[in-house]
């Protein structure tokens, strides 16, 4: 128990969070590129042929874990925002800051490949059905919380405090969306096909085990996406502090 | 009334991650006037800011009443910055009177007449604050002290854009204002007179760092 | 060979989508890598400066 | 007076003072919906299927633009700080400050919605809800928008990121709203709609102030 | 470097400055589009049929809200008197802050209209004359907007009025846009409508220097 | 080079349909400097944007070299007002480039930072406008007028905002300017010095119908 406590204090300061998470970096990198090869070659040349979307439904393998992950990392974000705007935690605001431009990313992910499945599927790339719908929003709420940040960057403090404040009425405000999003669908549905179709193709376990793969090493890679970015965070806004100048000189004497 | 005092101690503001100057402190009692002095650039109007309440601190910490500064010490002060505050297309009266009220004074209309006689603008009354000239825009908002009669006066500059008139006139305002139980923190450049009246100077100069 | 990549007649969707998921993840690599080395170039040189 | 009603009274003059401020949203409102008919170049049987979308829509666009300056000006000029350290309960003077963008935009915008109504060709028996919707969205909007406003008061242009900033969280007030006048057009009961949007103005009203009480403190410090 | 050129480079790293301004209209047309749907309760078919409409408006929309500041910014901080009493030729002034007006807004308005068309699900076939009559009018917008904005840079709270000042301008070409690509989409020759909205374009590019100029020389008196 | 010699005469201006002061005249000639005084909004600003260019006078006639005001007076005068120019997000030293180029003048970046240095900015080259303190916003704004060598100056209270440093330097530089052949028109309230060097005093009066 106390070392649990004492782990929870440790990452709650910039340099032990800083030396701790640096050694992590490395396998995580490591685990991301060996479980995306391995999930992507099982999933695109051995998992079977769907037998209604043919080899189609292969998109899953991507669309799905970056689906997944858009609203994982904005659920981060939101409870990170929270922190930083109760308890000021310099470590949550780097981690939220930081877990950002992934989650934009992982979501514009998820548009784009839904929009590519689309096309084979339904003839038209774009429909404005509820999960596409909450999905663009969503997309939206990351550009609200990085346009705010941008916007203050000259004022750190400030920036991130009020990036934290967007990032919390986005959480309360997410649900919301998606329930009335669906809501609004439902009540006037005029597309025949809905997305449910695939997943209902999903029986074997030679389909599931690359997704679930895939699932794994993107969530692998946000933990080390996150982390270097938030470690840039961190020196960059610490830049005056000792331990810095330390951890830099430290970078430095590695890569001679 | 317990005496109400403001202490600034150690106190150091940053711009852009830099502190601006070495640290200062100043205990401010009513009855005091303490001028803030120092080159363009040295840091007067952010420290200005920071004890008025609108910015933070990077170091050191602004006491009032020996209790850390909050809603009392608005209560007790007015900062007058180089933005004046003035909506621009209310009239002169109605921008006092707005005042007032948001601090929840009961002033007369004569009272508001009075104030604007005080400061220079008698028969601007019904005049847009926006199309006042210069210095007028500054006498209207000096006319918030008089009308607000806080302890604590945070001057940005007071006298600048003001005439020779509306000088002599400020000071005689702010001697009285001591003279009377009023504390007053100020900045002015090349005001010789206002700085021989001060109790407390505090010149801001270069942080040590640089130095060494 | 080329019937592993084929994809029925899919090929263009399947490997847009697996490209967009490729040159996303390149990306956010790399510019998380560039910006890190960029602030700690730009720390360097101050610590230079104070020396 | 209590600094609640002062602040409201003097937001009310200084937009009546520009009197602009108050009718061109609904200019802006004609412009677009002039507009439609034009682009379209359609007839009536279009317009009437768009119209409760299209009214909602130039309603929500019309309010959004002018939401910038609510804090915004106070800001620049100064008399943000006046009256944020006067030691005034924010959360008050936040809720002011949304009521008297509401008496002067909202209430303009509901009386005029019949107008580009009737101009759109929306049926008669639609105007009603149209009228109920838009009385409880618009206090969302003015709601709302005091929090984009706060969030971006001291950063120059900021007009485009708070339409950024704000328009998730007025897409369920849009679904609802539309969807009820939609609902009643095509004859179907809109009583959830608009209990939803009941809904929605409710928890604005206990977590707008807060949120843009919040936001002012961190731009003030 | 001619005054031209100063002045164009100028505003061009101005608007760079703030990124913001380069990317958000193309963020506010996107927010605008989702509401269609949200508002109309989806269903492709009628999104057809209004594409080319929506289209057409929404890059109106999103540029005619950065019209305001093309001057009013220069003007507010003392910087229009500083080219203006330079002695420069104030036509060139205006068309060189236009070019950079459009080379910041124009440009990726048009680069960002099949995107928007896409989600709308404007016809395949009409992309080319949507691209194509975006090109020539988008320029049109930037040379009124000059007029409008000179005419209003000293007026608080001038956009609205602004946009009511330029709508009767953009009307005619909004009619000859959106019908070019109406035209196309329902597979006419979209022809006639190009040639008129080409001549629009010269008509603009010799007055509308001369109005701004005027305008700024009243304005500054 | 023939005299650039600058005639008002008897001009008023008005605001709100009201003359502001009686009808003043004055002779300027390169090598002499005027000093517009009067009380707050005694119309000196409203004046001095009249013979620059930005404003109608209500009564009669400012002429430049024998002709009506045109391009040849802006080509050889520069005006600073209340509204400094800077343009906020552009660095001083885009700012000052901007200023050369758009006055087709040459100027090598030694040059712009050496004016820079002077105004006492050196090392804020790459600093945005708008993060400036007031008083350094004033410098950057008088820097054009080292750039642009235009023979005349139209300065409304340009001391103002500036530290005692930089009020000595600007005197220091009108004196230059004056004694090699510039000419110099300004406003200060308070400013003695500059009083005692001007050739020419220009003090605005109520309007002689409000006397009578
Ligand atoms: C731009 C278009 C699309 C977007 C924005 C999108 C978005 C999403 C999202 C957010 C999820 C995660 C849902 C959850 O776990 O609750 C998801 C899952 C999924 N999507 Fe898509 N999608 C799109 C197009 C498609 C298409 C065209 C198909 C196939 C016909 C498809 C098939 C699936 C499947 C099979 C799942 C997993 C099902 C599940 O976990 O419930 N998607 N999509
Ligand atoms: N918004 C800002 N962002 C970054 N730096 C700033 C900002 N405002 C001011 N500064 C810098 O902070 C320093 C102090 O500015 P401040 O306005 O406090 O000076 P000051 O002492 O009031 O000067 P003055 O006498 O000119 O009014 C200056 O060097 C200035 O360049
Ligand atoms: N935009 C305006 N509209 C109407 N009246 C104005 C306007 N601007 C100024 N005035 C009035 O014109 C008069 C002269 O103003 P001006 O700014 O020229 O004075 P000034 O001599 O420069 O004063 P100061 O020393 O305060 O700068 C003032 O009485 C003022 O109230
Ligand atoms: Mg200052
Ligand atoms: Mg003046």
């Amino acid at each position: 128990m106390n070392r649990i406590v004492k782990f929870y204090h440790e990452m709650g300061s910039p340099p032990s969070f800083y030396r701790i998470t640096q050694h992590w970096l490395m396998p995580m990198l490591l685990l991301a590129l060996g479980l995306t090869a391995y999930g992507l070659i099982e999933g695109l040349f051995f998992a079977p042929k769907d037998y209604q979307q043919g080899d189609s439904y292969r998109i899953i393998f991507v669309h799905v874990p970056a689906a997944w992950m858009s609203m994982f990392i904005y659920a981060i974000i939101g409870i990170c925002g929270i922190i930083t705007f109760v308890w000021r935690m310099k470590v949550a605001e780097a981690v939220m800051m930081a877990s950002v431009p992934i989650g934009a990313l992982f979501t514009a992910v998820t548009l784009l490949t839904g929009m590519l499945w689309g096309k084979p599927m339904w003839g038209t790339y774009w429909d404005w059905d509820a999960r596409m719908t909450s999905q663009l929003i969503l997309l939206f709420l990351y550009i609200g919380v990085a346009g705010m940040y941008a916007a203050y960057e000259e004022d750190p403090r400030k920036a991130a405090r009020l990036a934290a404040l967007v990032a919390i009425i986005g959480l309360v405000n997410l649900p919301i969306i998606r329930y009335s999003v669906y809501w609004w669908t439902s009540i006037h549905q005029t597309s025949s096909i809905t997305l449910t179709g695939g997943s209902e193709g999903i029986h074997s376990w030679d389909m599931l085990r690359p997704l679930l793969v895939m699932a794994l090493a993107t969530k692998f890679y946000y933990i080390y996406s996150m982390l270097t970015r938030a470690h840039t965070y961190l020196l960059k806004t610490e830049a005056k502090k000792q331990w810095v100048a330390q951890a830099v000189s430290k970078k430095s004497g590695a890569k001679p | 009334m317990t005496t109400l005092n403001l202490q600034v101690k150690h106190v150091q503001c940053q711009r852009s991650g830099e502190p601006l100057f070495a640290p200062i402190s100043l205990h401010l009692r009513p009855g005091e006037l303490a001028v803030v002095a120092g080159p363009n650039g040295s840091g007067k109007t952010t420290l200005m800011e920071a004890i008025a309440g609108l910015g933070l601190l990077a170091e050191g910490s602004i006491q009032f009443n020996d209790a850390d500064v909050d809603e009392q010490w608005l209560y007790h002060s007015h900062y007058l910055g180089h933005k004046l505050g003035n909506k621009g297309n209310l009239t002169c009266e109605e921008n006092l009177r707005f005042v007032c009220h948001i601090n929840q004074i009961q002033a007369t209309n004569q009272e508001i007449e009075q104030v604007l006689d005080q400061v220079g603008l008698s028969g601007y009354d019904y005049h847009f604050a926006s199309d006042l000239s210069a210095g007028q825009k500054k006498r209207l908002a000096l006319g918030r002290l008089l009308l607000l009669k806080k302890t604590y006066w945070l001057l940005d500059e007071p006298f600048v854009n003001l005439d020779q008139a509306g000088c002599e006139w400020l000071y005689q305002t702010i001697k009285y204002h001591i003279d009377h139980d009023g504390a007053v923190l100020l900045t002015a450049h090349d005001q010789k007179k206002i700085h021989q009246l001060a109790d407390h100077h505090v010149t801001l100069c270069e942080p040590e760092e640089a130095i060494s | 060979m080329m019937e592993l990549f084929d994809m029925g007649k899919y090929d263009f969707f399947v490997w847009g989508s697996i490209g967009v998921f490729v040159v996303a993840l390149v990306l956010d690599l790399s510019t998380a890598k560039s910006s890190q080395k960029q602030v700690i170039k730009q720390i360097k040189a101050k610590i230079r400066r104070k020396q | 007076m209590m600094p609640f009603w002062a602040l409201f009274k003097r937001d009310v003059l200084v937009a009546w003072r520009r009197k602009a401020n108050v009718y061109q949203p609904l200019v802006f409102q004609l412009l677009i919906v002039t507009m439609f008919p034009l682009g379209l170049g359609a007839g009536a049987a279009t317009l009437t299927k768009i119209a409760p979308a299209v009214v909602w829509i130039l309603a929500l666009l019309s309010t959004l633009i002018t939401l910038e300056n609510i804090f915004k000006d106070d800001y620049e000029d100064g008399s943000l700080a006046v009256y944020a350290l006067s030691g005034m309960n924010l959360p008050l003077a936040v809720i002011s400050k949304a009521a008297a963008h509401w008496c002067t935009t909202g209430i303009p915008v509901i009386l005029f919605a019949p107008v580009i109504g009737m101009l759109l060709h929306l049926p008669t028996h639609a105007y009603a809800v149209l009228l109920l919707s838009l009385t409880i969205a618009t206090p969302i909007f003015s709601l709302l928008g005091t929090v984009g406003s706060a969030l971006i008061m001291n950063i120059k242009s900021g007009g485009m990121l708070l339409s950024v900033l704000i328009m998730p969280l007025l897409a369920p007030v849009l679904i609802f709203g539309a969807g009820a006048v939609l609902e009643t057009a095509l004859s179907n009961s809109a009583s959830t709609h608009l209990m939803l949007l009941s809904g929605s103005l409710v928890l604005c009203l206990t977590l707008a102030p807060l949120a843009a009480a919040a936001a002012i403190k961190i731009n003030l410090e």
